[in-house]
């Protein structure tokens, strides 16, 4: 193989200070084939990626792409050293960053966003005709069968949708190479599945694809190859058919992962009552109970409220009515501290957003909720702080030099940790975590679940995800949302996915057509 | 009262006080000046006010023209910038005078509080007190019109005194003046011990060197010479063992007033002169002392001299300060 | 949602876009009524010329603002390039050309020096051009001591500078244009109106403009849509320097001379009219068309004010408080707004 | 990996941590070879006065940087703060406590108000304060129509003011403390450094500042950690404006009288210090320490130049040639700094 390649690295080299992060790796992309990059948190998938599309200068090692004159079958590579990521999109290199808010300008409409790229490229006319970039955008929108309004600023759009728009953008370039760096971590599964057709139809026509993911579903997809990687050395790679998708893994953790049957448990006291609870005008009213030690999952699609939900409960948002109980007493939050202070915590989705104060390192991120009890008289004790992040770093295997460490310096996954990693590091009473699973790696994932399902007994644990998957193989209980409302709920003990999955479907909001 | 054409209708003139500078008790004072004259003269009075923009100055002129006055004071300024629009007043048949710029205009009278005497009065002073040989340090900031007058005149100084020795220069214009004087002089101070005499011709730096002073506790060993004039200033020179020696001013006051009766006199067809001086006043610490002075309304009660220039006063003038 | 609700929400909307704009014309109602003379086509074009080169740097400092930057040395280049002209004529005794060059020079390298600081030596943008306003308050004083320069002067070594400001160049300040009314409308207005227009032509409709608003939003992400990122940052602060030396030629052009104590309050005053630019037409953001109303807002109140005889301090009063209702109007209803 | 890798990286980590303070020092031996008594218990006295009131607004603005905001009013809350001590004292013929009570409540009252402005109408920070800077200057006039505050100043209505500053009032800018030497440290010393060592210890050692400097660096994060970001960001112009009034009240007590000032410069100079700030110990965030390290940093410098005789434009240029140059230094090496 690897004389049809159109783009080669050969030992790749970086080190971040005195680590090194990639130690040599070398890898072909192929016309016409998707090569899925597997590797835990941490690895240097994204490190890679970085370098080759510019934003990062490589420490050793070669790069070479087709010529221009880039046909599938030329085999003239050519030294390709992209300096700044300008360069590597104008030689067809064409990326969709892991961190979603990379890849779009918030302030700006979705039109501009989806020629962003053209508006930046050195032919383009000088006049911005609103109009014209307006049609562009429709074109651009269109081939990706995107329905959002292309005045709406994003920041008025959900995370998919922003994902969506920096996804099809990379997508119109026509490129010769298209890395794709977790694409689908925010995305529901119809949306994935729209973005895997384009793959196909890319796929026809001779783009070489980089696919990262951590989601199986994804890759048994998608993947004509994989290629495994382990601290920063390719580890394997598998192209003979049919993949074999578990030595991938094996190959990418350095041993084999075994999963654990969840037995559901049932809980003998209630914890969480909510009882006539409406998140949203014209919703149907919600109730719901939570059991002591029980792990309760919620999925739906996108948009269809679990957050709304997670926030209500922590005190992010105000209920329209209904009321809630916690042990009891009736739990009527007005702010996140007042629920902090209840016990009720809530990991947060998009941590970008959300939970990663970028200027904190480690230590001080994970012992942000808890200050009040880690200090006296206001005077916050280091030690404690200390020992704390250092347990919550070997519980969670977050991968870092030190609890010193920025959290710039980590990897999208191990970032994710140390939000879990925060939530866990105190005793809650009821415990929420709405897509905790965003970047993480299949087998921390597993631990993350096995951890989660460990320390359950003293409170209710309720998990939001749009995955099911990430459901069944962590809750004892699992809930589907639809419009705003539970409609659903099953026992995590044969589950008859047909009526699961027709429930999650059922939202008008599904318009697959 | 007779008085000519056309001040014997009262409110039939109106003028306009076009003013550079405006920040601060001189030029607060002078605005009084300038407003109590115009009461007793009963003419009516708009002020256009540039707060140190230069520019806006010149627009403001022809703005005033615009407005139809009969005339015009211009306080302070920049030659360039004023000397067209001046003249374009004039040309709009607008009486003018012009107060401490130099409007090059042979038609426009010039009002002066000199600058020149301000600081030969402050300097003779110092000789009388100190001799003709001391170390000296000197507080001048170039560029501001008044100050490089006066600077004028320390330059004369110590050519014809060849024993005064300036030890140091400095000045600064930040904001609060005094307190970063002062922050200037106590460096200048340990830099040179054996200063004698601080020349400081602008009270907010004598203020600031009188802080300095005093935080070096050398209030007994030096002495300060200024010019200007307020409350505050006579406070702080009348202090107990108080460095400040003496200082040299005219009342702004009365230059505001001599300003508009300077005005009224053209106004009345009479010729007030082309340069009106207003003599300026030596206030030493004794005098001070002496005379009991707390005040500017002391100051006026007490030195006569202070309280009314008689500049500008033909017999019809209302005198504002006679109650 | 009830028609109410959709009604009541246009009507914010209305008033978020509009607000700031009929506030203008309400003040100018109520100056026209209770103020002599203030209706008149001199007045209105005395309005211009007395914001013309506060709202030519304002103009300037709105580019740094839409990259996310700031420029806080706009008021020093401005008196630089002021001195600038003025030592070019006055003591080099060059024409009026080459004193322009001069200035626009001087607003090119201030403002290719403050990007270069920001953007490849990654000082932040208040530091970087806080330094280089100091640098420069400092600079511009140090060929003549600190003296002002004007025909006559003499220079630190005793010799007298002869050179004169040339006619064309003082034209720049003082000439005006026939509209209707002979003689109505000075080169300072022309060169503001031309400049606000240009700089707003090509925030809004150029490709460049609106890079630069990316720029300003996510630097990050444009720069991996491949914006040169860096390019359009500096370009920010020559344009800011730029315009800064412009305001510095009118300034200079108007006062005929070099004069050290002008241009105390350009900074704050051009930095009020850019950031009022937030609220016109309910932007929130940076916005060139803004700032000029900005401009011409602050002028429309002190004229006003003075020609109601309001002394100096009660117009900084009233300044702040309109600026402080009307921004409050615009921020609080439209419930956006960060830098 | 080589060692020498290492070994260049931990010489790199040095110069930024320890190449503002060895700045410092260099400046301080070249000062003390080239200006004579620039050493001397006296002379390092006397530099901590001459920062002393710039100091304790840069350490207020340092709050208001750590929660990510900014506070343009702090030079006009100063002067207003000492127009009010000289009003409360020598109009109103109160006491020395009445006075520092009334200069107090002006700092919360304002920073009460520019934070309920960021906060709740949000309006941008910038705008906001430059909103009340505006409002201060003017308000702080209109008592007294424009005239400094004197003892026996005539009132505008005629009368005359015959109150006093107390003794009390005037031992903050006047009395020394024995320290070693009898009579060598001034009350304002005493106060710049206490309130630094305050508020270095509140924001870095207590839960409180730990959380706003989260808020700094993101708000939503903070708050969905609980947070009451809200009530941070407002006490932090509280705390801003506390501080900015305190450095009033040094300021009529040196003056003894009401001065009539914009503040602008106070408020450029505490800013350069509070920036200057960052750059020290290679923080390249606001700190308390590298405030008060950075308004002792200009404070040697104006010392030392002016012993030496360097006229006042020099001493512009300097500070600002050396700003620039030290932040280069820093930020440049460091590769992080952003606001
Ligand atoms: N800027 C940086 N400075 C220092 N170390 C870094 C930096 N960026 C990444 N690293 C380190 O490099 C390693 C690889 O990170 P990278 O982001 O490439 O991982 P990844 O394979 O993409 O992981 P994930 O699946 O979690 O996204 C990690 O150990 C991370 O800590
Ligand atoms: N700020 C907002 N303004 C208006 N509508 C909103 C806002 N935030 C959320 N919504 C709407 O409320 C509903 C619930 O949104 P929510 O984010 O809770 O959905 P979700 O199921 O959690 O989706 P996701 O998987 O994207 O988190 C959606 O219809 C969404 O469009
Ligand atoms: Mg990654
Ligand atoms: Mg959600």
């Amino acid at each position: 193989m690897g004389n049809n390649a159109v783009f080669r690295v050969h030992g790749l080299r970086k080190s971040f200070g005195h680590i090194e992060v990639l130690g040599g790796v070398s890898l072909d992309l192929h016309a016409g084939e998707v090569t899925v990059l597997m590797g835990a948190n941490g690895a240097g998938k994204s490190t890679l990626v970085k370098i080759i599309s510019g934003v990062y200068e490589r420490g050793g090692g070669t790069m070479s792409l087709a010529g221009h004159d880039f046909a599938p079958q030329d085999f003239a590579l050519q030294d390709f050293a992209p300096n700044t990521p300008a360069e590597a999109i104008r030689a067809g290199v064409v990326t969709v960053h892991q961190n979603i808010n990379d890849g779009v300008v918030a302030d700006l409409d979705v039109a501009t966003n989806l020629t962003l790229d053209r508006l930046s490229g050195s032919g383009a006319p000088t006049l911005f005709n609103p109009g014209r970039v307006r049609r562009e955008a429709k074109a651009v929108a269109d081939r990706m069968g995107l329905a959002i309004d292309l005045r709406a600023r994003i920041s008025d759009l959900s995370l998919a949708d922003r994902q969506m728009v920096a996804i099809a953008r990379a997508m119109a370039h026509q490129p010769k190479v298209l890395i794709l760096d977790e694409p689908t971590s925010s995305l529901s599964s119809a949306e994935a599945d729209r973005l895997f057709a384009l793959l196909d139809r890319l796929r026809e026509h001779g783009v070489a694809i980089l696919y990262i993911s951590h989601r199986m579903s994804d890759i048994r997809r998608l993947a004509d190859r994989i290629v495994s990687m382990r601290d920063g050395v390719i580890s394997g790679v598998f192209d003979r058919k049919p993949l074999d998708y578990e030595g991938a893994v094996n190959a990418m953790l350095g041993r084999k992962i075994h999963l654990d049957r969840i037995v559901a448990r049932n809980s003998a006291r209630l914890v969480l009552t909510i009882d006539g609870l409406r998140i949203a005008q014209g919703a149907r009213p919600i109730a719901l109970t939570l059991g002591d030690g029980e792990v309760v999952a919620i999925t739906g699609l996108v948009g269809v409220g679990k957050t709304a939900l997670a926030e209500t409960l922590f005190g992010v948002r105000k209920p329209l009515s209904g009321t809630m109980m916690l042990n009891g007493k009736p739990y009527a939050p007005g702010s996140t501290g007042e629920a902090i202070a209840a016990g009720v915590f809530l990991v947060a989705k998009d941590r970008g957003e959300n939970g990663i104060v970028g200027d904190f390192n480690i230590q001080e991120n994970i012992s942000l909720p808890f200050h009040r009890r880690m200090s006296r008289l206001g005077v916050l004790k280091r030690r404690i702080e200390r020992a704390t992040a250092r347990r919550q770093i070997r519980e969670l295997g977050i991968v870092c030099r030190s609890e010193k460490d920025e959290m710039s310096a980590l990897s999208g996954g191990n970032q994710q940790k140390v939000m879990v990693a925060r939530w866990m590091s105190q005793a809650a009473k009821l415990f929420i975590l709405d897509e905790p699973f965003q970047g993480v790696d299949i087998s921390a994932r597993r631990d993350i679940a096995a951890k989660l399902r460990a320390s359950a007994n003293g409170r209710a644990t309720l998990l939001f995800v749009t995955e099911l998957d990430e459901a069944l193989e962590t809750a004892d209980r699992i809930l589907v949302m639809s419009e705003q409302t539970i409609v659903g709920e099953h026992r995590n003990v044969d589950v008859d996915l047909e009526r699961l999955l027709a429930e999650v479907a059922g939202g008008p909001l599904h318009s697959a057509a | 009262q007779d008085k000519p054409a056309p001040f014997d209708k009262p409110g039939a003139v109106k003028i306009a006080l076009v003013r550079y500078l405006s920040t601060g008790d001189f030029f607060q004072a002078y605005l009084s000046g300038v407003e109590a004259q115009a009461k007793a003269l009963g003419v009516d009075l708009r002020v256009l006010d540039s707060r140190q923009d230069a520019a806006l100055q010149a627009d403001m002129v022809d703005q005033a023209i615009a407005l139809g006055v009969q005339g015009i004071i211009i306080q302070h300024g920049l030659t360039e910038s004023m000397k067209e629009a001046a003249q374009r007043a004039v040309d709009a048949g607008i009486k003018v005078v012009a107060f401490d710029v130099n409007v090059e205009n042979p038609k426009i009278p010039q009002i002066e509080q000199s600058d020149r005497d301000l600081a030969r009065l402050a300097l003779e002073q110092a000789v009388k007190d100190n001799g003709e040989s001391w170390k000296a340090g000197y507080v001048y900031v170039a560029g501001i019109a008044p100050l490089d007058r006066r600077n004028e005149t320390w330059v004369d100084f110590k050519k014809k005194y060849a024993g005064i020795n300036e030890a140091a220069m400095f000045g600064t214009l930040d904001n609060p003046i005094a307190n970063s004087v002062a922050n200037q002089a106590r460096s200048v101070l340990s830099a040179n011990p054996d200063i004698k005499v601080m020349f400081a011709p602008y009270d907010e730096f004598a203020k600031g060197v009188k802080i300095a002073v005093d935080e070096a506790g050398l209030s007994q060993d030096i002495k300060i010479y200024s010019a200007d004039i307020s409350t505050s200033d006579i406070a702080a020179m009348r202090e107990p063992d108080s460095a400040w020696a003496a200082t040299a001013a005219t009342n702004p006051a009365v230059v505001g007033q001599v300003s508009v009766r300077a005005l009224a006199q053209l106004l009345a067809g009479e010729d007030p002169g082309h340069n009106v001086i207003v003599p300026p006043t030596l206030i030493t610490q004794k005098d001070l002392i002496d005379k009991d002075i707390k005040n500017m309304e002391d100051l006026s009660a007490k030195l006569p001299q202070f309280a009314h220039a008689d500049v500008a006063m033909p017999a019809w003038m209302p005198n504002p300060n006679a109650k | 949602m009830s028609s109410g609700w959709v009604r009541m929400a246009a009507a914010r909307d209305h008033a978020i876009r509009y607000g700031f704009i009929v506030l203008l014309f309400g003040l100018i109602a109520y100056f026209a009524v209770a103020a002599d003379g203030f209706v008149s086509p001199q007045s209105a074009v005395f309005i211009f010329q007395s914001v013309a080169i506060t709202g030519v740097l304002a103009l300037g400092v709105t580019a740094t603002l839409v990259v996310g930057g700031f420029d806080l040395s706009i008021g020093s280049v401005a008196t630089s390039a002021m001195m600038a002209a003025a030592y070019v004529m006055v003591v080099l005794e060059q024409n009026a050309v080459v004193a322009v060059v001069a200035c626009l020079a001087i607003g090119v390298i201030v403002g290719l020096i403050n990007g270069w600081l920001i953007v490849y030596m990654r000082v932040p943008d208040l530091l970087a051009t806080l330094g280089t306003m100091f640098l420069l308050v400092g600079l511009q004083r140090i060929p003549t001591e600190g003296r002002s320069i004007a025909t006559g002067m003499t220079m630190p070594d005793g010799s007298v500078a002869n050179g004169t400001f040339g006619a064309g160049f003082l034209a720049l300040g003082r000439h005006r244009f026939d509209f209707f009314i002979p003689n109505l409308i000075p080169v300072s207005v022309v060169v503001l109106l031309v400049l606000a227009v240009l700089i707003w032509f090509f925030l809004e409709y150029t490709r460049f403009g609106r890079m630069m608003y990316a720029v300003g939003s996510n630097e990050r992400a444009a720069e991996l849509a491949g914006a040169p990122v860096k390019a359009y940052k500096i370009w920010a602060y020559v344009i800011s320097g730029v315009f800064a030396s412009i305001g510095g030629i009118l300034l200079a052009a108007r006062l005929g001379r070099g004069d050290i104590a002008s241009g105390n309050n350009l900074l704050l005053d051009a930095v009020a009219a850019a950031l009022i630019g937030y609220a016109v037409l309910g932007a929130a953001k940076p916005n060139a068309f803004g700032t000029a109303v900005g401009a011409v807002f602050v002028g429309v109140l002190l004229q006003g004010l003075t020609m109601m005889n309001a002394p100096y301090y009660t117009q900084d009063f009233i300044k702040g408080l309109v600026l402080v209702v009307a921004l409050v109007f615009t921020f609080a209803l439209s419930g956006r707004g960060k830098r």
